[in-house]
């Protein structure tokens, strides 16, 4: 700083003189470049043969999402600390605010977490900063990673996206790993068999057929026993997480792009022609099928929904469906059947995902520890007794997708492990990576309730899309 | 009484009952959502086969939310902040109810200020602050920030409180031979009892209401029962009877803390929260 | 030793001065951060002055959430005045009912606003929601409260008005309790009617009470964000983007602190402004009322 | 021994003491009179050093008392409002001074001094009751009590009568009066009651906007009061001011020339003038003096007396008369009065800034 803005900074003097020193040392130890980058991983210092006993003794701190599959690694956490000798100490907290509080605890640049949860989205936030550890390293280490690990068992897909250059719009599946697959869900169409029997519906194969199923199921469905039931639950609140489950999945099937790269700069296009004709079509279908009060679901009320028989179908995580199939989870349950959903027009079943992943704190002093964790917690003997035993579904490897006692366990449910096993391989990340991710899917959600609301739908898009690039490119 | 009078009479109490029905009908159905299983919370209404599961798990500190711990969390860091409110704040109060000294108008409207300022405004610097003072997830650290929404309550509403009490009373006191110190406390403090209670309860609500100061500020060791309640919604289905349960569990002791001092507190706000 | 007693209010003072110090740091903090272009995608803050509070003047979002801000605070207040203060009367009847009902009037505001805001959103859910279950019979079923911006607006707002109605209520009843019989005796010997007295009488005596309610509420709801954080998230559209949504959004979620917290610097500065408006009208009222007794 | 110099006590904009200059003697019963307002409570509080004076000193029995708390200047004071402490009982309230570092006793012993003074106040069968519970009557005796409980230098009291109905304030006037302790302590007693200031002073004080104006015994203030304004304040019905001026041969005579008196006091001819006669000093038909004839205007009943208002050209004047003497007379009777000369007071004209001085004799 120059001595023109110390002059324009006396008459702050009091506050500036206080505040500068927490300031300078957060942004040094926070987002300070040359002491993450300068010499090489601290998974070089791991050498000699692999030991999971190497850090006995260590303590490493996690912070979770309350989750499914954080119960099941929760009730297998004994295990882990015999393996080891690691103790794991860990905080949970609720969905609607484990990011946030996850995001001001790795903006202060202070390692207070070793390991997290988090999304393959929000590696677009905090890798650029420096706060994630790349993971290859220590992957690549077999001093530090055991062979039973097995890297080439996970499902390529989830593996890579995870990995980013951490330069926006560059593809996923390059540069460093910030994050591992450890569960995830796919999006896809869950529907309730005894009103699709009642009414003669099929599950709908295009996207025309699930706007005239959702409509018609509104139609008739209060009708013929099913009181108050609407055609099909989709997200709709003023949030990030409204875009990326059906409407995202639906969006690529379709061909559309988020935005498009040509030279390292990004263009939103959100507004172009097909994408307003689709996004149209999307609100017109949650006009006419969707759940009332539409603005206000999360998949809170998406899944709950669906499991209070008020919904004929749910567009949504293939897990929030799941949690009410399973036996006795709701009066839907054992009337909740999966299918892919609709096609787009040239057969595409693009599909957007969500995984948990688990991270490590770039700022951690205790990486070493810290990665057996992460290793032991996505390695197939965790996976596999969290899946059977658990409700850790959607294996994020194919060994346990493909075992026999797996396979037992979701199969009661019609149409669950055929439609995984049609959409895993065009399931990825089909948004463009870049770090205004959570801005431009927020604003993209207020769009889509200003569209469902009345607005036109082009000039909305023209408007986010005008926003976005100065926020984007 | 005249047949019009007692109609009025009953048609206002009609519109009593009918504001009441709206302010305790979201109760009454925290207490049957929380009686609720799961599986039924949005299968039926009214019918339903109530269960005291919820407040089991909930106090059983399953669900991997060890809300029992929470629950003394907030009692210790909510009655920590009103206890070091009055310490402060009462003897502030008093003093700047009794000598109009230079600035204490402007001081005080700043400290009301306080009240009013955006906690978004301190959370990352406090975040920031709190982790090099080793203040973070600690009693000390929540009864510290919740000094923003105790202190400025009790210095206002206290304020008035003393400049109503005419300072003849603790003058007799000098004159009876008692020292500043002695006829605050003997004269002063007992005579205010009714306010001091009335608003500490309030101040003890909206502490323990908080819920932005512990969700950034503390992990578990701190964490306390607001968002230990929002943390049941989390999981493979919104379990909202676990919430409501939690919630109505949270709900016990400011409502006990309520009923104790239920004689002080309409009166100890009637002539408090008045005088600027 | 006359100075020690010119000194003697301040070293009573100093314990809470030292408090507020402590208050007043991270504040300190946070307005000097609005000085920076602090954010995750700026590691190494520069300082850019005041360009941060351009930005927010010039933003047509801004002006949107300040309107939609004050909407709901003076909506939000204005209600809450007129009900407590409703409330209030019919409780100072003393009726059977009203003794017993008065016992349980703080209850709403004992139940977390964010808790309350996730129960009303449930509550008024249309599919699975008990109101509309209940509003059934009146043909009522298929309201859908939140669905449009002046229906998000005006639910948002009535949970607020649920949490803190027995706040106004219990500060007029207090107020109520306390007036002066005489006067009111008076009255009723002239034959006064009970509007006259209530616009003659009460309202002037008991106005005092109420502001300091209203001056509270008012100042709380400008800062509103727990209530419509759970129950509409800002939506639809940017219908309900109060300030300190945009504020979280812009400093949490999206990670540019110096500017969120600008945002809520402008809103403190705002309410600062107001708060010193309503109290100096506060004194005027009471002197009034003081004259009135 | 009480003596207050040049005291200066200003509330932000408001004067509250002016300059003023106060001295209580040994053993003195001073009576402090003055209007509302005119700084009588906060010259007590200064004596007992719970104001501090801007300017000026304090001085108890010839110690300046700058800086000394009020705990530890020995005085007793009795407060307007009683200032008695609502949530204790009467018992407790006179135990306060007995109970404090300043004037503790053993609890026995307190006991019994506590007994003595509610036997000699009236007030032992109150002493459980709350304050709350007691008569205006009885908590001023309370007050009064928790003042002559403890040793003091100098007793404080602060109209202490005022809240009390005629009756009970005239029997308690002569009950104060008779109090030994009071009888033999410097007391500054505060009041806006010219009848108590008479009846109780040793010497009175009169004060008016922060200053003194005139010091000295009932005599002094009452024959040679220093204005007008001191003269209206002693003596009901109030003094007769009649407006006129000055004679070339020394007399006074008013505008419509109806009123005419010689006149004792020096002042110039032309003068502007109030001539002032105290209604008891007029006197009804022939007597020795002046004479002046009008005619009656009303006739007031005064318990034993009657207080008559004639017409004296376009003056009225009131005086006093025995009963007997006047029930014959009607409205418009024609009536013949009689005044001496040396009740004659004169005073300058009341101007604007400051009520008419008294014109001394030669």
């Amino acid at each position: 700083m120059d001595t023109h803005v110390h002059d324009r900074r006396r008459f702050l003097a009091l506050t500036a003189a206080a505040a500068a020193t927490p300031l300078l040392a957060a942004c040094g130890a926070g987002f300070g470049g040359d002491d993450s980058k300068s010499d090489g991983s601290a998974a070089d210092d791991v050498t000699g043969s692999f030991d999971w006993k190497r850090e006995k003794g260590t303590t490493v701190k996690a912070l979770l999402n309350k989750h499914p599959y954080t119960d099941a690694l929760i009730a297998d956490l004994k295990s882990f600390t015999e393996k080891t000798g690691i103790k794991v100490e860990y905080d949970v907290f609720p969905e609607d605010n484990y990011f946030d509080k996850l995001t001001v605890d790795l903006s202060s640049g202070r390692a207070s977490y070793d390991v997290f949860m988090l999304g393959a989205y929000m590696v677009w936030q905090y890798g650029p900063p420096g706060w994630l550890e790349d993971l290859g390293p220590w992957m690549r280490n077999s001093a530090a990673t055991g062979t039973e690990w097995d890297q080439a068992d996970f499902f390529p897909n989830l593996l890579q996206a995870d990995q980013w250059s951490l330069k926006a719009g560059a593809p996923l599946g390059q540069g460093g790993q910030y994050a591992l697959p450890w569960g995830w869900e796919t999006n896809v169409v869950a529907y309730n068999t005894d009103v699709f029997k009642k009414l003669g519906l099929k599950p709908a194969e295009t996207f025309d057929e699930l706007r005239e199923i959702s409509g018609a199921i509104k139609e008739k469905a209060p009708g013929a026993g099913f009181d108050g039931m609407y055609g099909i639950a989709v997200r709709g609140s003023r949030s990030w997480a409204t875009i990326h489950p059906g409407f995202m999945t639906m969006y690529a099937r379709n061909g559309l792009k988020d935005f498009t790269v040509s030279g390292g700069k990004l263009t939103p296009a959100m507004n172009s022609p097909e994408a307003v004709a689709f996004t149209e079509d999307w609100a017109g279908m949650v006009k006419q099928g969707g759940p009332p009060s539409w603005t206000s679901y999360t998949w809170y009320q998406c899944s709950s929904d669906l499991g209070a028989k008020k919904a004929g179908m749910l567009f949504d995580a293939d897990t929030a469906a799941y949690f009410q199939a399973v036996k006795g989870a709701s009066p839907a349950s054992g009337k909740i059947a999966f299918h892919p959903g609709p096609k787009g027009p040239d057969g595409s079943l693009a599909t957007n995902m969500w995984i948990w992943s688990l991270g490590m704190n770039a700022k951690s002093k205790k990486k070493s520890a810290s990665w057996l964790f992460l290793q032991w917690a996505t390695g197939k003997e965790h996976l596999l007794r969290s899946a059977i035993t658990h409700n850790h579904i959607d294996p994020v490897r194919k060994s346990i997708a493909d075992a026999a006692a797996y396979k037992d366990k979701m199969r009661h449910l019609p149409g669950f492990i055929e439609t995984f096993e049609t959409v895993v391989d065009q399931t990825k990340i089909q948004f463009t990576p870049q770090a205004q991710f959570f801005d431009a899917t927020t604003s993209w959600a207020s769009a889509l309730q200003e569209i469902y609301g009345g607005s036109g739908a082009k000039s909305v898009l023209d408007d986010l899309a005008g926003d976005l690039a100065g926020k984007v490119g | 009484m005249t047949v019009q009078k007692r109609l009025l009479g009953w048609l206002a109490d009609a519109a009593l009952i009918l504001y009441f029905l709206f302010a305790l009908f979201p109760i009454a159905w925290m207490v049957i959502l929380s009686l609720k299983p799961t599986n039924e919370l949005f299968s039926t209404y009214f019918s339903f086969s109530p269960t005291l599961d919820g407040y089991r798990t909930v106090l059983g500190d399953s669900e991997g939310i060890p809300f029992v711990r929470f629950f003394v969390n907030s009692l210790v860091v909510s009655v920590g902040a009103v206890v070091l409110s009055l310490l402060v704040g009462l003897p502030a109060a008093y003093a700047s109810a009794r000598w109009r000294f230079k600035g204490s108008e402007n001081l005080m409207f700043t400290l009301l200020s306080f009240r009013f300022a955006p906690e978004l405004t301190v959370i990352i610097p406090l975040f920031v602050l709190y982790q090099k003072l080793g203040l973070f997830d600690t009693y000390v650290g929540m009864i510290w920030v919740l000094q923003l929404v105790t202190l400025p309550l009790i210095v206002w509403i206290m304020r008035s409180y003393f400049a109503d009490l005419t300072p003849e009373l603790e003058q007799a006191a000098l004159l009876d031979g008692y020292t500043r110190k002695q006829a605050f406390v003997r004269v002063a403090l007992p005579l205010v009892k009714p306010g001091v209670a009335a608003v500490s309860l309030l101040a003890f609500i909206f502490a323990w209401n908080n819920f932005v100061f512990p969700l950034i500020l503390t992990s578990n060791e701190a964490q306390t029962v607001t968002v230990g309640a929002l943390s049941f919604l989390g999981g493979d289905r919104p379990k909202y009877n676990l919430t409501a349960a939690a919630a109505l569990v949270s709900v016990v002791p400011p409502l006990l803390l309520a009923l104790t001092i239920q004689r002080y507190l309409v009166r100890g706000l009637s002539f408090g929260a008045v005088k600027s | 030793m006359g100075w020690r007693l010119a000194l003697r209010p301040y070293v009573l003072i100093v314990p809470a001065l030292l408090l507020t110090c402590g208050i007043l740091y991270p504040f300190g903090l946070g307005l000097y951060y609005t000085l920076f272009d602090f954010s995750a995608s700026k590691p190494q803050p520069d300082m850019v002055r005041f360009e941060n509070y351009q930005t927010v003047f010039t933003q047509e979002a801004f002006w949107n959430s300040a309107w939609v801000t004050v909407l709901y605070a003076v909506g939000a207040a204005a209600v809450e005045t007129v009900l407590g203060v409703t409330v209030a009367l019919l409780l100072h009847r003393s009726t059977i009912v009203g003794r017993v009902l008065e016992k349980i009037l703080i209850l709403p505001l004992m139940i977390a606003p964010v808790i309350a805001a996730i129960i009303w959103k449930l509550m008024l859910q249309p599919s699975v929601g008990v109101i509309n279950y209940l509003l059934r019979p009146f043909g009522l079923g298929g309201v859908q409260w939140t669905d449009t911006p002046t229906g998000a607006l005006l639910s948002s707002i009535a949970v607020d008005v649920w949490v803190y109605t027995p706040f106004v209520a219990i500060l007029a009843l207090a107020g109520l309790r306390s007036l002066p019989t005489s006067p009111f005796e008076a009255a009723a010997v002239d034959g006064a009617g009970w509007w006259y007295t209530f616009r003659r009488l009460t309202l002037p005596m008991l106005w005092p009470y109420v502001l300091v309610a209203v001056i509270f509420r008012f100042m709380d709801s400008l800062k509103v964000f727990d209530i419509i954080y759970a129950l509409t998230e800002g939506g639809p559209g940017d219908s309900t983007v109060v300030l300190q949504i945009r504020a979280y959004l812009e400093a949490i979620r999206f990670q540019r602190y110096s500017f969120g917290i600008s945002y809520t610097i402008v809103l403190w500065a705002v309410v600062y402004l107001a708060a010193m408006v309503l109290v100096k009208h506060l004194g005027k009222i009471q002197r009034k009322a003081a004259e009135a007794k | 021994m009480i003596r207050l110099s040049g005291i200066r006590k200003t509330y932000g904009k408001v004067t509250a003491l002016d300059g003023l200059e106060l001295d209580v003697r040994e053993g003195e019963f001073f009576c402090l009179l003055g209007p509302s307002g005119a700084g009588k409570t906060t010259t007590l509080k200064t004596v007992a050093g719970l104001e501090n004076p801007d300017a000026g000193t304090v001085t108890l029995d010839g110690r300046d008392m700058r800086g000394v708390e009020p705990y530890d200047r020995g005085v007793a004071m009795c407060f307007e409002s009683y200032a008695l402490y609502p949530h204790k009982s009467a018992y407790d309230n006179l135990a306060s001074p007995l109970r404090s570092p300043r004037h503790r006793l053993p609890a026995d012993r307190a006991r019994q001094r506590i007994g003595e003074i509610a036997e000699l106040l009236g007030i032992s069968a109150l002493l459980d009751r709350p304050v709350g519970r007691l008569s205006n009557g009885q908590r001023q005796r309370v007050a009064l009590g928790r003042v002559l409980v403890r040793p003091a230098r100098a007793f404080l009291l602060d109209e202490p009568l005022s809240h009390l109905d005629a009756k009970l304030r005239q029997q308690m006037r002569a009950e104060l009066k008779a109090i030994g302790a009071v009888q033999r302590t410097t007391t500054l007693y505060v009041t806006h009651d010219s009848v108590e200031a008479l009846a109780l002073g040793d010497r009175i004080g009169v004060i008016r906007d922060g200053r003194i104006v005139q010091t000295g015994t009932r005599e002094e203030i009452w024959y040679r009061p220093y204005d007008t304004e001191v003269a209206r304040a002693f003596g009901r019905p109030r003094i007769n001011l009649l407006p006129g001026t000055v004679t070339p041969d020394s007399g006074f005579r008013t505008a419509d020339g109806k009123v005419e008196l010689p006149i004792l006091s020096a002042a110039a001819p032309g003068t502007d003038v109030l001539i002032g006669v105290r209604p008891r000093d007029l006197t009804l038909g022939e007597g020795p003096g002046h004479r002046l004839t009008g005619t009656v205007y009303v006739t007031e009943v005064l318990g034993r007396s009657v207080e008559v208002t004639v017409r004296l050209g376009e003056q009225h004047v009131s005086l006093v008369a025995p009963r007997g003497e006047v029930t014959a007379l009607r409205p418009d009777d024609p009536v013949r009065l009689s005044v001496r000369p040396e009740n004659l007071l004169l005073f300058e004209a009341d101007r604007p800034e400051r009520p008419g001085r008294r014109i001394d004799h030669e």
